[in-house]
């Protein structure tokens, strides 16, 4: 009788146990992984080479496309990289609104997030409550943006509107509720026994490991590395604003989610700064032409920190009304792909959906 | 500032003439090298803290016949963006791979040999990334036209000729009496 | 945190929200409110919106297209086309609605479209999804990608241009020539406007890009006067240029000027090449149609003699257009270069008088008629005639001419047109100490452009609107001592038409003046041409202008005609435009001979 | 019949696939605030046992091959909507090398949701009309699949760039 060595399974594309549309291949010897194949391009549409057929203003509803959960990293990276290139000032007020929506979007896809790990877990009221609560934010985006998901709202120059009136009121509402519900969460998930008996020392990450592999945002926090773009290269208004960078070190599926737990009462903080803080004046400066704007043979890396990580773009121009190249590094380029097949070695089955969804892996960045 | 005049100097005492730096932007430095020199470097801004390697760009400059590829490599203590440059033929584009040095280039060399068609000799992973079925050329090439391709495959027609739609003036030499 | 008792039960608290109000929307049975930014589905009004496509083009998806729709008339600054949108491929971004100059465009808040058919999502946008003013996306000249403000022309300052002849405008430098031809969006709505359709979009991209030598090959495709019609132009261009909806339109006519004057030599760039065709054609009138006409001729081949009564060239550029406006080196550059291709010009030469028009049919092969309008109508009123009393047409020609006229210290203008303007800024630079515009309707009523109206205020022109005067008074010498006036109201003629003024008798008033000028309008002298061919020609119902034919050719064979005595407009692009047409016409008529 | 159909449309599972930037507008519709299981549909793991397959935007070449062989494994009837624009004609990808323009090409589709993404309000809207037409007995799609069978699949092969090609029989 031909001894069996291993079971082959697959998770993905059709599957509940992973972020989006990707797939792992995993080899496993009764219950312990032995090998794990990630498959990705489910979702590549090729971006960057439709961003070159595309004047410069044209690609600002695409760009947001790349990254489902947390669109508007996209949106203030090519606003950056294209401000930089054609040497746009932005209105101050403009950058506090854009400090907004981003910690708006980092608190949602953080939310998100917490839904996707408890779910993972097999915890189902938390995706309930999760995602329920995340839709006030959604509805906040609604009415400062015009959409639900892709907002849109970030171009080159500024934001496209103003705050409508009472904006703020209402953000601070939703604040308060959010900050009410942390303690409701932390009973129910992040001190639930289930949730640390399952998490913790699973999956761990060395620092060194992490820092090799290019991990970076919450994932290398997670392991004690203590390092955030707002403050290592700070963009916007961000050194104005005053937060902490919170670490909690252990490294593993537990501090993963502890980290980004920790991150999401920051965001509270910075929004309720820039709430107060943000001057009155301007939202946009003028453009050129959309038709005939050209940008001078140049190139920059613009980089910003988002729930998921160190995302950036690389922008090219040729002195042409359209980009020359746009690359994007998408944060989990590196710890979907080469870090999620290293490390899920030797985990158990039911641990894998956990340890990816903890290293909030999103497929539609990777691929673009 | 300091710090980014400091490595620059150093990498042009190490590498000479050859490595050409400069200042790009605020916490961001270029260094342009030779095919010949860019193992060597990253070598040493590596082994110089740049420990982060952010991505590998490549840019098609199709009129000049070449690929640009640039490492973006980044490092914590020195808080310094390097965009480390070197151009190879178009024709030919093979590249010794840098997975000794930095481990996690293996996906982006492999995401390079998939769009731009470019040989990375030491890369044990090179099979197809995102495309599957693939039937054209490299995508990401400039001579890849995506719109023809979806015409041809999809039946999805570029409108753009029809979207703006104008008179033209006929000037004298151009329709061919003078 | 550990794993205690504690932790396993906190999972419990969550018990005590199955006793609280579930925040679920009860969709489909409670709408949820939808925010009022919501972009949805497109809303068009289709009156405000004039079909530019700057939507279809801005749109990264392709999702728009302009298509005809039935029931719209095209105008100049309006096509008839309207944007139709494919909800297959549209992404709701709103930048159409940004890009949108009119602001007819937005995104209403109505977001579902359900169908079991693919093509029910292709459909023209009308008002049919509104629901209401200020909802949805719309479109804000705040935030709109567009710039609806122009770069202002610099001028001299009024204490300082009223003293002298020099150009009121000092034109644009590069950069500001760059920044006003960069908002030019392309739609190419201004070549409606423009009588002579020229390629405008075209050009302003060559001026912006520097491409100075190709501009001029664009000016010079049908208009052989760009410098002057860049100057001095009536630019109907520009009030169909889609920024003069909600904004101020792209200055067309400067960025014309700018690009012409850039290039001194314009035989160097454009050639003196001339064709091989064969005729011979006489010119009456070395005016902008006389001059148009002879440039196309000439450049096909055939032979051009200008007959000009005058002893310059230039006709109402010269002698109705004061220097302050058009300066002689512009017209002597453009008029040289049409010259140097070998047109040959009789000066001094007065039809009717030193030649007969019959002679001329006989002896060339057509004949072009240019004359345009000379001479000034009259008020009509007591003790108009005699010293003191000028029309503007005249006095304007004297000072052009460089002859000595006699002019006091307090004139009094008569009239609203741009002649007008010119008599009142004229006598300024003379030495005059008041200058008053006495008009009969609104200053909104006045024909007169905006600039020029401005500028005359400026220079300290007092505007008396809604007067009429009744009597020029004269002393025991026939000296003018006053004007005798009335004020007068303005009556409702009904939707669509001008109000008519109205004297009121009952009150009369005095300006108190040594000077009149009349500028009340001008009228064409046929009296150049005998009496048959005068009765063979068809004119208007007005009795002033000849009726041409698609050719340009007048009921009377060989005789084309073109300019004020053709053309309602009485500007110099469209005495441009007649001649070009009379052009064509004329080499058709030749080839047929 | 028409109480079999009623029935029908009462419990629908929906296939747990998410193709496109579509799927992130799945949990809110699924969870607590918009809630779609008062209609009766939840989601599926398993396409054996799913009613509904919901193409929640544009499909990759790659993707399209996984999602017919997940149709095909559905059990008759089936039903499935198009969610988003770039189902109907492309959307924002009309030129992308890499995704389907026209989903009917290759699976049926019997109803489609324009939106880019469609809100959960469009979401349970347009499953309420879906519910209608199965009690109406108008989501023919299965049908038209089965019927074209041949047609749909050289549709599938010219994209997947080979002579012939089933789902069955790799």
């Amino acid at each position: 009788m031909e001894r069996i060595e291993h079971f082959e399974y697959f998770i993905g594309p059709q599957h509940p146990g992973v972020t989006g549309n990707m797939s792992y291949h995993l080899w496993a010897r009764g219950d312990e992984i032995v090998k794990i194949v990630s498959s990705v391009g489910y979702l590549h549409r090729g971006f960057e080479k439709l961003m070159e057929y595309r004047f410069w203003i044209q690609n600002v509803p695409m760009v947001p496309r790349i990254c489902v959960p947390e669109p508007d990293v996209n949106e203030i990276l090519y606003a950056m990289g294209v401000e930089r290139l054609a040497g746009l000032e932005v209105p101050e007020r403009a950058q506090y609104i854009r400090v907004l929506v981003l910690e708006l979007a980092r608190l949602s896809a953080y939310l998100f997030y917490f839904a996707g790990v408890a779910g993972a877990l097999g915890l189902y009221t938390i995706p309930q409550w999760a995602i329920g609560d995340r839709d006030y934010i959604l509805d906040l985006f609604e009415e400062l943006t015009g959409g639900r998901v892709y907002h849109i709202f970030i171009t080159p120059g500024g934001v496209r509107r103003d705050l409508p009136p009472g904006f703020k009121e209402k953000v601070r509402k939703v604040l308060k509720h959010l900050k009410d519900r942390l303690s409701d969460y932390d009973r129910l998930y992040f001190d639930n026994a289930l949730f640390i008996k399952r998490t913790k020392g699973v999956a761990v990450m060395t620092k060194e490991y992490a820092l090799e592999m290019g991990v970076t945002g919450p994932n290398l926090r997670a392991t004690g590395f203590r390092y955030d773009v707002r403050r290592g290269d700070p963009y916007l208004v961000y050194p104005k604003l005053e937060f902490d960078i919170p670490v909690t070190g252990g490294g593993d599926n537990y501090s993963r989610v502890m980290q980004r737990r920790l991150e999401f009462e920051e965001s509270i903080r910075i929004i309720e700064q820039v709430l107060d803080m943000m001057p009155e004046g301007p939202v946009i400066t003028k453009l050129p032409n959309p038709f005939r704007w050209k940008i001078e043979k140049n190139d920059v890396y613009v980089r910003v920190e988002s729930s998921k990580g160190e995302f950036g773009y690389y922008v090219v121009s040729d002195g042409s009304e359209k980009p020359r190249r746009i690359h994007v590094r998408g944060p989990s380029y590196t710890h979907g792909i080469q870090v999620a097949q290293e490390m899920a070695v030797g985990l158990r089955i039911a641990d894998v959906p956990v340890f990816l969804f903890s290293m909030d892996v999103c497929p539609p960045d990777i691929e673009r | 500032m300091n710090g980014e005049m400091e490595i620059l100097e150093k990498v042009k005492k190490a590498f000479g003439e050859k490595a050409e730096t400069a200042p790009k932007w605020e916490r961001q430095s270029e260094i342009k090298v030779p095919l010949e020199l860019l193992h060597p470097l990253l070598g040493y801004l590596r082994a110089q803290g740049f420990g982060h390697l952010a991505m590998i760009s490549c840019v098609d400059w199709i009129e000049e016949g070449e690929f640009e590829l640039v490492y973006h490599l980044w490092s914590y203590e020195k808080r310094l963006h390097l965009l480390v440059k070197t151009r190879i033929d178009r024709e030919n584009p093979t590249v010794e791979t840098i997975i000794p040095i930095f481990r996690i280039a293996e996906t982006y060399e492999r995401e390079l040999h998939e769009m731009f068609g470019i040989d990375f000799p030491g890369n044990p992973n090179l099979t197809p990334l995102f495309l599957e079925d693939w039937d054209g050329s490299p995508p990401m090439r400039r001579d890849f036209d995506t719109r023809k391709y979806v015409e041809e495959k999809y039946g999805m027609i570029d409108l753009t000729k029809e979207l703006w739609k104008r008179e033209e003036p006929v000037l004298e030499g151009e329709n061919g009496e003078d | 945190m550990g794993t205690g008792l504690k932790n396993l039960l906190n999972p419990l608290d969550a018990v005590k929200y199955l006793f609280k109000k579930p925040h679920t929307i009860r969709l489909p049975y409670e709408p949820k409110v939808i925010a009022n930014r919501y972009r949805g589905i497109h809303v068009n009004d289709w009156d405000l919106c004039v079909g530019c496509g700057n939507c279809a083009r801005i749109c990264t998806c392709q999702a728009i297209t302009m298509v005809p729709v039935e029931g719209i008339e095209p105008k100049p600054g309006s096509t008839n086309l309207r944007p139709k949108v494919d909800y297959g491929k549209c992404s709701f971004c709103g930048q159409c609605v940004d890009v949108c100059p009119t602001g007819s465009l937005k995104l209403s808040k109505n977001f579902n479209l359900i169908s079991t058919n693919r093509e029910d999502y292709v459909f023209i946008p009308s008002k049919e999804w509104d629901s209401g003013p200020g909802t949805g996306w719309e479109s804000d000249l705040e935030y709109s990608i567009l710039n609806f403000e122009r770069v202002e022309m610099p001028e001299r300052p009024p204490e300082e241009r009223r003293k002298d002849f020099e150009p009121v405008i000092l034109g644009f430098s590069r950069e500001q020539a760059v920044v006003e031809g960069m908002r030019c969006l392309g739609c190419a709505l201004c070549m409606d406007g423009c009588p002579t359709r020229m390629f405008i979009p075209q050009y302003i991209e060559a001026i912006t890009d520097g491409d100075y030598e190709k501009s001029l090959k664009i000016f010079y495709v049908n208009n052989p006067l760009p410098e002057i019609c860049g100057t001095v132009c009536t630019h109907r261009c520009e009030d169909a240029c889609v920024y003069s909806r909600r904004g101020q339109p792209v200055q067309i006519r400067y960025l014309k000027g700018f690009g012409a004057s850039r290039i001194d030599d314009r035989a160097k760039v454009l050639g003196t090449k001339v064709g091989t065709k064969k005729g011979r054609v006489a010119v009456i009138g070395a005016g902008p149609a006389g001059f148009t006409v002879s440039y196309y001729l000439r450049r096909e081949g055939f032979d051009v003699t200008i007959f000009e009564a005058l002893s310059v060239p230039g006709g109402m550029m010269k002698v109705g257009i004061p220097r302050y406006r058009l300066s002689q080196k512009i017209l002597d550059r453009e008029i040289g270069f049409i010259t140097s291709l070998g047109v040959e010009i009789k000066y001094n030469t007065r039809i009717g008088r030193d030649i007969k028009l019959s002679q001329l049919l006989k002896e060339f092969d057509a004949v072009f008629l240019g004359v345009g309008f000379h001479r000034g109508i009259k008020m009509g009123i007591p003790g108009e005639d005699g010293e003191g009393v000028m029309q503007a047409v005249d006095f304007l020609r004297k000072v052009n001419l460089g002859e000595e006229v006699k002019i006091g210290k307090r004139i009094l203008v008569v009239g609203g047109g741009d002649v007008a303007m010119d008599a009142t800024r004229t006598p300024l630079r003379l030495g005059a100490e008041e200058v008053i515009l006495s008009y009969r309707r609104r200053e909104v009523d006045m024909p007169a452009s905006e600039e020029e109206i401005k500028e005359a205020k400026e220079e300290g022109v007092v505007f008396m609107t809604q007067t009429l005067p009744i009597e020029v008074l004269r002393d025991a010498n026939g000296k003018v001592t006053g004007v005798k006036y009335v004020r007068t109201r303005m009556e409702d003629q009904g939707p669509g038409r001008r109000p008519k003024p109205v004297p009121i008798m009952e009150e009369t008033f005095i300006f108190e003046v040594d000077t009149v000028i009349e500028a009340i309008g001008q009228t064409p002298d046929y009296s150049l041409m005998e009496k048959e061919i005068r009765e063979k020609l068809t004119f208007d119902k007005s009795g002033k202008r000849v009726v041409v034919d698609e050719n340009g050719m007048t009921s009377v064979e060989g005789l084309f005609a073109g300019g004020d005595i053709v053309n309602y407009r009485g500007d110099i692009i469209s005495a441009v435009a007649d001649a070009v047409k009379a052009a064509k016409g004329i080499a058709r008529y030749l080839a047929g001979k | 019949m028409g109480l079999f159909r009623w029935s029908q449309s009462r419990s629908l599972w929906m296939m747990h696939f998410c193709t496109g930037c579509g799927a992130v507008e799945m949990p809110p519709t699924m969870t607590s605030r918009y809630d779609m299981e008062r209609f009766g549909i939840i989601p599926m793991a398993t396409p054996r046992q799913a009613d509904i397959l919901l193409i929640t935007g544009y499909l990759t070449v790659k993707t399209l091959k996984r999602v017919v062989r997940s149709y095909e494994q559905m059990a008759d009837p089936k039903y499935v909507i198009g969610f988003g624009s770039c189902t109907i004609n492309g959307g924002m990808y009309w030129d992308s090398y890499n995704t389907v323009k026209q989903l009917d090409l290759y699976i049926p589709v019997d109803l489609y949701i324009a939106g880019c993404m469609p809100r959960p309000d469009s979401i349970i809207d347009a499953f309420v009309k879906l519910r209608e037409m199965i009690a109406k007995g108008e989501a023919n799609g299965w049908k038209r699949y089965r019927e074209n069978l041949e047609w749909y699949r050289t549709n599938q092969a010219k994209v997947f760039n080979v002579e012939k090609w089933s789902a069955i029989e790799p």
